[in-house]
């Protein structure tokens, strides 16, 4: 693993935030499970080391936008549980007074543009807020989050075209997770992905997703040269995700294997294998961390706590927020 | 008779035209060996192969721009629409091309295309995957367009629309997927612009669509108590619509109310009741009510979302509204 | 007062907004040194540069999505779309982005964005450069539709639109562009949701949109030879829609057609209509007619193309049958 | 030139089938300039060794798609004059029977599907052919043509992967003309265009589209392949338009030179370079040459007067096309 910072501060923030993601998850598809939760969710789970690495990069203005499989994007740049899971389950303190849900989680008091639930919807968002840096003159970058399957979507090379020609703060990161609901990446994407972008003058990258170390130092690197104005930037950050594609997606031997799963699992978890090298490094001891990971569990056992007995927002809200200056739209 | 599942409704009607004619084949995503998100096509790929069931990475004005000209050149795509909020997305192969090739070419082309797709809300799925917009293609001419409200109806227009010479949009209700309803062994079609009687009653119309129809029939339930008798009836295809059968039902009972999913404001109750009003004006009692979902995305909170669209209960108390002369008053 | 055309009162609009507010933007094919094809925008690029005045490839999902992802963070696009047909390709990044944003987000984020196209037929520019598709957007909750019937409206609601913190979608005529009326030298701004009477009549009300605006005042110049005194009323934005001057002069007159260039059916005339039946059922002595343009696609040859749109002698006619009762006894 | 074919019948019939575009053009702007023509139209002039050396290149069965600059995709492809003028016209005689215009020429029966008004409009149209042909197992290829301008919208990526990943037998043919409308390529595209389509595993060339002979060769090779099952391939052709966008369109200095235009039309034109050839290397003497050019221009001159003589299609057949089984669909 690349050794990218000396600061055990930062370390220790990574290692915690892809902790959280982790336990913000377990606990999310608890409440599935449970049948506490409305609808259904997508797990992050196994990809934390992509969002964490990328937004540890990145400053509070930054700006990112985020998919279907949002939470560990929220999390990483800064959003607290209790809202979260206020949102998840559709209460009135969500960061969305529960209107938006798990698939419209938007943080935009932390740079957080939103989840978006249009696979690749997102991706002229991110060019429009880097856009938006770049005319006012500020040095915000934006970084588009986006799976393999979205890669698929026109628009993507729509945005990339103009981020290219306008040189705009963008970075387009792909998380490659190898399949897109039930299909295999290698099933839905001719040639090469990363080629892609550079057909378009864009340089691109393509990195393990289960190092948040290298994510995180190309990153910041990318990030630096954003902001000088050296953009767009592409990513390829080639990653797993351990559930189904969302957590009513049980039995998916039909198009993965169990061996498949076991072996990202075991051998390439991007916290087990970040852990251990804080550990090794004498960042922290085995006990600091079993202690950090207890706190964050119980934070988060609280959080949910708190979100069940949340209360829903009133009815009256259901035509409030269709527009900004009429206060209900049906009145 | 035998009773069957919407969802299974489909599969054969999709399995009996394919064995019929060989041109007919399915594209889409996830549409192979997962069946579908929603699993109604379990089972063609492996009578049909992949040939015929034809996955498609996650590029929807793409495959739906491939089935417009694999239409006009001699095979029947069945165009398979995850949800039917992405028909935004496909709108210019749909409305532009599909829709207007015919008249176009002078009635030279043709374009033999079913787009199967769905609508409703309550299913804890939030703004972008709840809407119903068959409002927006009723709207273009060239287009047909189906919202089959059971079963027997779901099989029965689908191989109807296949065998159709022109673009046919279908709207399935995503939450009836797994209602059952009689549907007989042997083969049959319902013809489009025939509406259906689903009951017959004297004081009343009530003209409901897709998913509308039970809540219609729960409405006639309850008034039937109070001594109203409400004749429901289902449209099937709102284009062609079947002017004749509602004009002869409202002429009838001299009252209407129409019950749609859509969002009511510009949308398809506003067509059916102002075309009531012209051609039944000498007859009616009192106007003719409409009864969409609200004007505003669809909440994802369910405190919220389910004061969204039409209830039975709702309907009813209309109903008596109008039956009571109330709303003449008020106008 | 000084007379302007309406690309005049657009442009002065766009320039008055950009000097007063340093955040507006101009984003589009051709909208820079061309000033696009209408030439509206002639000069712009002259005194705000290619920063505010931004030409795009051809990739309208693309320069709309980034205008969503700009309006988001802080600037005010103003995008250009050359036709209005071409709504179909944006009608994501329209309706499920930009439209529901500020629902989803529970009301924190906003999207300060006025999208500029046009509408009309009648032009020689067949089936997909002559479609006047408001209904479309009319129907999704979040966006404001304005839809000017002169040089005076055209610029009191851009300027207008521009301020308003949500979408705002305006039509413009495309055979207007050189039409000129009186346009004071000093500022001003029309509200949306204010109705205007273009002139007064006690016999029957005339509720035209845009271009079918003069045609409905030629109606009633025609009507008045007769003795029949018309009023003719202007919505000026059919989102949010002055419902109460509507009824009110259609409780003072009993009489309605409303006229639109959009497909009848399915169209905006139904929802109109619908809502003056309902909420003036007791005052009509006849039905609400409609009459919006024919539902078959524009056709090129001019021989077809006229017959399409609604006409002053049309309008007259079915005025002068109402009158006479003809439509009652036909019903 | 590349020297590809021994056969004086193939050189005589790419010569003739250029000069017949460039004279088809010549008479349709002057019909413009003459206030003959409903319309603007765009002129294929300059372009016309790409039309002719791909359609040269394919057998009957073979389809392509076309655009707005359409008319020398017709007739290279096998239109006549009058059944085209016809349609320029409005008539009824025209391939569309007047109801498509210029930018909807389409001529089934010599397998072309169809001119577009929605730039990359047709670039799924192509594709859907091609796979009809892989489904049903036919050899026939499809050549899509679109210009430089059109490689923006995203269209072009979704189905480029399709194609690919499926092995489809479709040629896109990029007429790069150095301009969309008003607009030089190098401001809207970023990168390679070339290399895009490479990303995605497509074979790419790039060829001087004022050379018959070699862009004949290496269709005809592609086409080979295409036909055994190795397409897609992606050409860009590297021409000018020498008339300005449409035929409107005169003041053009502001974006392109006079000396450019010059310089295209003295030193490159295809007809010349090709008429010189011929005459150099002994396939045909000035005279016969000249007398190939003079009953051209006759035809043409006949096709006109016909056309302008023809009558319009009856307006009773405005809403007859909008479905294939509905005579009248307003009836
Ligand atoms: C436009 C659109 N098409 C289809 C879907 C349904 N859908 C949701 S997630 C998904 C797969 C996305 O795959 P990928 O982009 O790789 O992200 P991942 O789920 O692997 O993180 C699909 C097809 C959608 N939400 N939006
Ligand atoms: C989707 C769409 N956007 C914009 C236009 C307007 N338009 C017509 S032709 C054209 C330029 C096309 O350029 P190119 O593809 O290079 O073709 P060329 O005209 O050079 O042959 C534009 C922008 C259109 N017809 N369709
Ligand atoms: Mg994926
Ligand atoms: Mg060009």
């Amino acid at each position: 693993m690349a050794k990218t910072k000396t600061n055990t501060e930062d370390y220790l923030r990574m290692y915690r935030q892809m902790v959280r993601i982790r336990t913000f998850e377990d606990n999310a598809n608890q409440l599935y499970l449970s049948a506490k939760m409305p609808g259904l969710t997508h797990m992050y789970s196994g990809e934390e080391a992509v969002a964490v690495g990328i937004c540890e990069a990145l400053k509070f203005t930054d700006k990112i936008t985020s998919t279907h499989r949002g939470h560990g994007h929220c999390v990483a740049k800064g959003a607290e549980f209790k809202e979260m899971f206020c949102e998840l389950l559709g209460k009135e303190e969500g960061y969305c007074r529960g209107k938006g849900g798990s698939m419209h989680i938007a943080d935009q008091s932390n740079g957080n543009l939103g989840a978006n639930a249009i696979v690749g919807g997102s991706m002229g968002i991110a060019t429009g807020s880097a856009f938006t840096a770049k005319m006012l003159g500020k040095d915000d970058v934006t970084v588009c989050f986006f799976g393999d399957g979205a890669t698929a979507q026109g628009l993507m090379y729509e945005v990339m075209n103009m981020a290219a020609l306008w040189n705009l703060p963008v970075i387009y990161a792909c998380e490659n997770n190898g399949y897109s609901e039930y299909t295999k990446t290698e099933e839905i994407a001719a040639g090469s992905i990363t080629a892609r972008a550079e057909a378009f003058g864009i340089e691109a990258h393509q990195v393990d997703g289960q190092d948040v170390l290298a994510v995180n130092a190309l990153t910041q690197k990318l990030v630096e040269r954003a902001r000088k104005g050296e953009g767009p930037f592409f990513l390829e950050l080639m990653t797993y995700r351990y559930h189904g594609h969302h957590v009513g997606d049980i039995n998916r031997e039909y198009y993965r294997s169990k061996d498949e799963e076991k072996d990202w699992k075991e051998n390439r978890d991007p916290i087990i294998r970040f852990r251990t090298w804080l550990v090794s490094e004498g960042v922290a001891t085995e006990d600091e961390i079993e202690a950090m990971n207890a706190e964050i569990k119980k934070d988060a056992e609280a959080a949910v706590d708190y979100a069940l007995n949340a209360k829903y927002p009133d009815v009256s809200e259901v035509d409030m927020h269709v527009f900004t200056d009429i206060k209900h739209a049906l009145a | 008779m035998r009773e069957i599942t919407l969802s299974q409704a489909v599969n054969e009607a999709l399995a009996e035209e394919m064995r019929r004619d060989e041109r007919v084949f399915i594209i889409g995503e996830d549409v192979a060996e997962a069946g579908t998100p929603f699993k109604v096509l379990s089972g063609l790929v492996e009578e049909f192969g992949t040939g015929r069931v034809v996955d498609t990475p996650i590029a929807e004005p793409g495959f739906m721009g491939i089935a417009v000209g694999a239409a006009m050149t001699g095979t029947r795509p069945v165009v398979d629409l995850m949800f039917g909020d992405f028909i935004y997305l496909i709108m210019d192969q749909l409305c532009n091309q599909a829709a207007k090739t015919h008249y176009m070419s002078g009635g030279k082309l043709n374009v033999p295309l079913v787009l199967r797709t769905n609508l409703g809300a309550t299913r804890r799925s939030a703004a972008q995957h709840s809407q119903s917009l068959h409002a927006l293609v009723a709207h273009i001419p060239g287009l047909k367009v189906a919202m089959p409200s059971s079963a027997y109806e779901a099989k029965g227009l689908m191989k109807t629309a296949i065998r159709d010479d022109n673009p046919v949009v279908i709207f399935e209700d995503k939450l009836m997927y797994q209602d059952k309803a009689p549907v007989p062994e042997e083969e049959y079609l319902i013809p489009f612009g025939k509406a259906n009687v689903k009951r017959e009653g004297s004081d009343i119309t009530l003209i409901a669509t897709s998913s509308m129809v039970q809540v219609a029939e729960k409405a006639a339930e309850i008034l039937a108590q109070d001594g109203i008798e409400a004749e429901v009836i289902d449209p099937r295809t709102i284009v062609p619509l079947d002017e004749e059968t509602l004009l002869k039902s409202v002429r009838k009972t001299s009252r209407a109310i129409v019950i749609d999913e859509g969002h009511q404001s510009y949308g398809i109750t506003g067509e059916i009741a102002a075309r009531l009003n012209e051609k039944a004006f000498y007859h009616l009692d009192a106007p003719v009510l409409r009864m969409g979902a609200m004007d505003v995305p669809v909440p994802f909170s369910p405190a919220l979302e389910d004061v969204t669209v039409p209830t039975p209960d709702g309907v009813a108390e209309n109903a008596r509204r109008l039956m009571s002369g109330e709303m003449i008053h008020a106008a």
